[in-house]
């Protein structure tokens, strides 16, 4: 079955770069994939979106709809789209940001402190890492190490020097989404 | 002894800082320990010394703060 | 012990939240008009010409009748207002993008014939709203997402405005007017106001230029753009009246 | 009162005057200088607005200004000039803004010539402007019928809050006819509360002028609301004339000057005895497919005649819906064809086809 | 090669580099401005030229100006900045200059948003200019459809001496697919004799690049001369692609990203038993009525869906000449609809029709 | 006694009569353009960009490679020659209303950008082409088309086209000349010698002005409207040189 | 049957006021007229030419491919338009400019030297009022009054000083045609 | 005595006059007699007293006038 994603939070949280590692990934793979922004000037300082689709077959329609996991790195994001999700599907949140939400009992969710998580790196731009390494308990096609060859690309150059940061990062995302799972 | 105070609207607060410098008397800062609805960390007082200057009201782009004299009545 | 309000928001402006990214100084010339239009009594008798850049919601903010105009055609969309409404009150709002490079012919021409209305310039030295294009303002060495390694010469050197409408006749008023401490954000309500009068007295065109931030597209803080405004914008901008003709002039009146 | 002699363009302009236009705003292009340099002088004894705008970007935005704040405004132009007004005209319709704007057609693409043509049908019906719109388009065949549709113009695009486009072609801009301008009209000049014209205060609320809905829900509901408005038109507002077809077997779809000369070639066409008609859509947009839905039974051919390589033919086929014969005659690049030459064409379906 | 993920709009700029492109001008504009901030650096690696103009018109013009000179030039904007450069447009087809010419769609009309529309399809297919001239017009719907399109898209326009538009929604601009940008192409650059290159001396002639034909019969021998690269255009260049067509009483007809939307759609109704199939537009203009005749006498309903309010069904209607049962299904202002919806509406006709 | 020809038609312009009015000073403007081609050795080298007005058939006059511009996008039309044929002489020959009217913004832009490109501009006060209608540079009181009582201050000062261009940075020569009398013929020569040096020698944005006559769009006989140019349009339009940063500019290099 | 006139000569010559003045008089007579100039630039001192249509009956097409009438007020515009008049028509040229033209034998020919009358009034402008003269001879709805009243309107106020000698041109043309018949 | 001559090209000229007072002696007249095709009465000299100058052919603005100057040979 394809892996329709959407990844959501507030501008500057790195989400539109949470969602292009996936299709990156899936790309490496030979897999299909698109990966669509919500753009625009709503996006300033209010929410922003994006939306991947992994597929191991051709896909038509880009959008997403209906995802079968959501990724929320904030409140609004949550609410946006919880009852899109499929029935049977994963809800991943920021549980900083998110307290106290009554959720569906028909999907899988996993609470991540990601940016109480972040302020321990002493780094709030780490947040999207730690919740990729969430997504990666939850992932069909993408496997841990192409994730990692697309995360040694994205730091690379005058970026390398923020790889090993990220790389603890999702590393602890994983663990804790792996261990209260 | 401070001789006036200043009001914020604090969910129209965008934490952009730029009242921050201009205090004459350092009294303001943003308050990390919380977001509004739109996700920014506020301005707040540190200390009551507030001269009623409004250099921070002028600043402000988003008519975040009211400034009130104090006057002997 | 009783309290007295000595700064409040202008009823200049509506209530709704402004659009712009935190500490953009869009807002500040944004409630300098609305303070103007206050203090002038012009709320609810004027009619302001939202441009399209980031200021293009402005038709939301100003508290007046507004009209959204195509990119860089204020200043023609003003004209034919004003025209048909000579005793209303007729600004634009217009960026460096709109005004300096789409809408150069249209301000010109409005200086030209001299339109009874007022132009509000606000130069960021960038295309704020499509992500931080060079605009004719941007500096030399300036990067954008179009001079990704930095406008060169030759990409043009930038375009001065004000000084170039001060050559027309036809322009009353010209000032250009920075808001990036206390003191400038006075002086720059100070024009707004000359240029107001200058309108209510037919006197013809009036433009305020306004050196202002993009703190996203420029890539620095608030407050570092702030500074940059002032130690690298204004050498090049100098502040200051480029022209001045009030006195010279016969009220225009075009009715 | 008796008809004057005037030429089309000038009509047209003391027309729009007589149709309650507050201002003009405009760019010189020939062929149809005639009218603005009629407004120029004339304008300023009604008290009323004449601008020569810097160039036609500038002169249809001025019109969207003027418009904007509440005033009946004409702007007149020619086929390049009309191309350079696409985006505001699209920014009109967009805000639901009334005005009309004339359009003298001339030879194109690109400068072409200044000969008159009929090669912006699709310009005039299908814009150029962006997104979801369409204008009320008239098409008159005399300089009497052009300036009865502008003096009612104002009126129809207050009624629709739309801009109104007259289009002609360069003859009936620069002949001279005798012209009654003088039959009464109804201006029914109603209050614009939705204009944005500093009486804000008075009326206790800012009006807003504007096209963008950032939130594609907000922008879809407003093209829903102007498509309401368009099939409203769409019912309401077809014009056309039928000549000659109640019997006819043959029927020529043809406007403004090419109506004429099929007129004329109609009239050899029945002199030999012939049995040809013309439909003549007074509005290009929306199209007269009423037109074609009354026509009898006994049409069995449909010939399309224009001064243009068949764009308007277009709007017969899919009026048409494959049910007759479909024909095409056409002439561009600023020839007006002859009547003889029409009727040439009239005479070699009808011996071909077999009809008559 | 392998494919790399790329942003449609970032892949499109670099397939114009792989096409020849020897010249960008453009002016920003949303959603397509990572098309032009790319080559603003990536142009100037190749020795190409990169210029930001000052407007859509100058852009267009300085375009006009390359193209005469006989270079591969490439402009891009969306739809308000497509309708400033209408006039230009139509000098380039009157001039008979090729060039590339981007669409990334948007809402309108006027502002309208910046969110996917296809409601530019009358402004893509009958211009906005003026006179008898048409564009070569492509609608991809994916990342490597747009790629392959454009790196061809020089050569078709040099063939024809023709602008080319490339017409997309904002969605295929914004979104990020895997491509392949290193399949082989012919990129067929023959010399052109015919350009105002400023080498008249060596020549022995100067070279003209105009559109102004004063005498008539001169435009009309011009524009008849356009015509007959336009009717080669027809017969040579309609591309389509038929999706489970051959077994359908249903088609659907579709393009950009509304065809992709349809193929899932399909799929769904496939999976109910409907036979449901696609005839996909890939040119809009010329229009692929070779495509509805290709279809078998087991269709007989006809399906437009498009992210506009009726502007391709027109298209349809005259391709389809009556023949068939045709049905309208469309959203606008930027809404994309979803697979479900238009499947919901496939199913109604069906089950009301008595398809299937 | 032999003869030898002092001077001749100009092999810079081709053999077709020239399409203007008897006694139009278009005519003069063109020889000198025609043997500046002549003696730069510009013949079939250069690519000339034609305007639309009355000199829009000007591609069958000059003996080059020639490209007809819509109207007032020269300088685009321009740009897009001289960016892909950097080493190419390339001119823009425009008319007032072309130039100062509908192609006000891309005549700045490209002096704001110094686009290496030489204008040839012919002012001659009035909309000659389409039948003596008022343009930017019309005079206060001068009658035409659209101006029937004669221009008022209520339709704007006349615009001062090079001492405006001579604020922009990118603007290396601007130069006001006329062609009333032969001792300004040879002046205005010498001027278009310059700016195509300029244009040679790559340091970019160089425009001639020249004042020029509309004996038909005035109704004036051609000597009278000599005199009227020379009497009543020099005093406003002040002839000299307005720019000249030859020196201090690095050549420009745009390829 | 209808006239249908076409006037040509030199841009100068006052050949379109020629034709105004027919279709103003047949306007004045509540006749059906149409006045169809050539324009553009081709006219800029080169030749110009107008066709006008007086008629009892409306007009359809207003364009004068045929002429009854032509008027050539010099010889190329003659050799334009000879070969369109239709048999049994009528040619008015300008025999001061025209000289030694082989005609056709179907028309009926009247040569008028309206240059040399016009030198004789000692001014050229009036060429077109001496050819309107002769017209007036051939005239079929146009009265000789009708046309009087006409030039008083078009000579009126301003130009009010120019009426005497036009109408003393026509006179000459009248007569002169008349009496050359 | 002349010093040279001018040769016109009596069917380019337009009858403008524009040559015609720029002529230091003078010699310059426009010929009524005729007209060429155009319909224009063209240039004509009057006299033999050419100095040369190129005043005339210069201020021609359609290329008419071809000034030659006698040379000792
Ligand atoms: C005709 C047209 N061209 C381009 C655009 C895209 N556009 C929107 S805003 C903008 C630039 C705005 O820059 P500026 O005027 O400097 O305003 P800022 O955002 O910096 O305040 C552009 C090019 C448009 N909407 N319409
Ligand atoms: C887009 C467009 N608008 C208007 C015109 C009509 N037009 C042709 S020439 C001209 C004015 C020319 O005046 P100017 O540039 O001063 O040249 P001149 O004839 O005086 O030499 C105009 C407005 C046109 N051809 N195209
Ligand atoms: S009013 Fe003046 S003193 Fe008071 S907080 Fe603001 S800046 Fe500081
Ligand atoms: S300037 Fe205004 S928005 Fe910015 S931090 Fe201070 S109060 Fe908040
Ligand atoms: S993009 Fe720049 S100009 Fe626009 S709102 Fe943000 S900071 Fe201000
Ligand atoms: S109209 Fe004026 S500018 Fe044009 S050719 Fe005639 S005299 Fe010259
Ligand atoms: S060359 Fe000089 S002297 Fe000879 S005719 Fe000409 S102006 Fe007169
Ligand atoms: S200037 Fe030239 S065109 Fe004019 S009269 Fe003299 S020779 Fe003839
Ligand atoms: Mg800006
Ligand atoms: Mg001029």
């Amino acid at each position: 079955m394809d892996q329709r994603i959407i990844v959501a939070g507030f501008g500057g949280q790195g989400v539109m770069l949470l969602g292009q590692v996936l299709s990156y990934t899936a790309t490496a793979l030979d897999l299909h994939t698109v990966w669509i922004p919500s753009y625009g000037p709503e996006t300033r300082g209010g929410t922003a979106n994006c939306s991947v689709i992994i597929s191991d077959t051709p896909i038509h329609s880009p959008l997403v709809e209906y995802p079968n996991i959501l990724l929320a790195l904030n409140e609004p994001s949550l609410r946006k789209f919880e009852n899109k999700v499929t029935p049977g599907g994963v809800i991943i949140t920021n549980s900083s940001l998110i307290k106290d939400h009554v959720f569906r009992d028909d999907v899988t969710v996993i609470e991540i402190p990601a940016n109480d998580m972040a302020l321990g790196l002493e780094n709030l731009k780490t947040v999207n890492m730690i919740m990729l390494g969430a997504f990666m308990t939850q992932s069909t096609f993408l496997s841990e190490e192409a994730i990692h060859k697309t995360l040694e690309k994205t730091f690379s150059g005058a970026k390398a020097a923020l790889l090993p940061l990220n790389q603890q990062a999702l590393a602890m995302g994983y663990e804790h989404a792996r261990s209260h799972a | 002894m401070a001789k006036g105070r200043i009001i914020i609207n604090e969910e129209r607060c965008k934490g952009c800082a730029l009242c921050i410098p201009v205090c004459p008397v350092h009294i303001l800062q943003l308050d990390k320990s919380k977001t509004n609805l739109k996700g920014y960390t506020p301005l707040m007082v540190t200390e009551d010394k507030c001269i009623a200057c409004t250099f921070c009201a002028m600043m402000c782009p988003d008519s975040v703060i009211t400034v009130e004299k104090f006057v002997s009545t | 012990m009783s309290t007295k309000v000595v700064y409040e928001p202008t009823k200049g402006l509506t209530d709704s939240p402004l659009s712009y990214c935190p500490g953009c100084t869009h807002g500040i010339i944004h409630k300098l008009v609305g303070e103007v239009l206050e203090e002038q009594n012009l709320i609810g008798e004027s009619i302001g010409v939202a441009s399209v850049g980031c200021s293009v919601m402005s038709y939301e903010f100003f508290n007046c009748d507004m009209q959204q105009a195509p990119h860089g055609r204020a200043p023609a969309v003003a004209t034919g207002i004003k025209r048909v409404k000579p005793n209303h009150t007729v600004f634009t709002y217009q960026g460096d993008g709109d005004l300096a490079s789409i809408g150069m012919a249209e301000v010109i021409h409005a200086a030209h014939r001299s339109e009874n209305i007022t132009i509000i310039f606000v130069n960021n030295a960038i295309y704020g709203m499509t992500g931080g294009q060079m605009a004719p303002t941007t500096l030399i060495g300036q990067k954008t997402t179009t001079s990704p390694r930095g406008r060169s010469l030759d990409q043009g050197m930038p375009l001065r405005i004000v000084e170039m409408l001060a050559t027309i006749p036809g322009a009353t008023y010209l000032e250009r007017v920075s808001v990036h401490d206390p003191k400038h954000i006075i002086k720059a309500k100070k024009a707004i106001h000359k240029a107001f009068e200058v309108q209510t007295n037919k006197q013809g065109f009036s433009l305020i230029e306004f050196i202002s931030t993009c703190p996203i597209g420029w890539g620095m803080t608030p407050n570092d753009s702030l500074e940059w405004a002032k130690n690298t914008m204004i050498p090049y901008y100098p502040l200051g009246v480029y022209k001045d003709t009030r006195e010279e002039r016969e009220p225009w009146i075009k009715e | 009162m008796a008809k004057v002699l005037m030429k089309g363009n000038e009509a047209m302009a003391l027309a729009a005057i007589k149709g309650g236009c507050d201002a003009f705003f405009g760019y010189p292009i020939t062929p149809q200088n005639e009218l603005p340099e009629y407004l120029s002088y004339h304008m300023q004894e009604h008290g009323k607005i004449f601008v020569q705008a810097e160039s036609e970007v500038a002169a249809i935005n001025m019109v969207y200004g003027a418009a904007g704040a509440g005033a009946r405004v004409l702007t007149s132009s020619s086929s390049p000039g009309i191309a350079l007004k696409q985006e505001g005209i699209s920014y009109m319709a967009g805000s639901e803004l009334p005005a009309v704007i004339i359009n003298v057609m001339r030879g194109g693409p690109g400068l072409g010539s200044i000969q008159p043509s009929q090669a912006d049908y699709n310009q005039v019906t299908r814009g150029g402007g962006n997104g979801d719109y369409h204008l009320l388009a008239y098409a008159p065949e005399s300089i009497q019928e052009a300036v009865d549709i502008i003096k009612d113009a104002f009126r129809v695009a207050d009624k629709y809050r739309n801009p109104v486009m007259v289009a002609i072609d360069g003859l009936i801009g620069q002949m001279m006819e005798p012209v009654d301008l003088d039959k009464p009209i109804d201006l029914d000049l109603q209050s614009k509360p939705w204009a944005a014209d500093g009486h804000g205060a008075k009326r206790g609320k800012n009006n807003k002028i504007l096209s963008l809905f950032l939130d594609t829900k907000d922008l879809e509901t407003h093209n829903l609301k102007l498509k309401v408005k368009y099939d409203q038109m769409v019912s309401e507002e077809q014009r056309y004339e039928l000549v000659q077809t109640d019997d006819a077997e043959l029927v020529i779809v043809a406007y403004g000057s090419m109506a004429r000369i099929a007129r004329s070639a109609i009239a050899m066409a029945r002199q030999k005895g012939y049995r040809v008609g013309m439909l003549r859509p007074i509005t290009l947009w929306p199209y007269p497919v009423q037109g074609f839905e009354a026509l009898a039974s006994n049409v069995t051919h449909l010939l399309t005649a224009e001064m243009s390589l068949g764009q308007m033919h277009q709007d017969v086929l899919i009026a048409n819906e494959g049910q007759r014969q479909t024909h095409w005659f056409g002439r561009t690049g600023g020839v007006v064809p002859s009547a003889d030459e029409l009727f040439d064409v009239i005479e070699n379906i009808i011996l071909k086809g077999g009809v008559a």
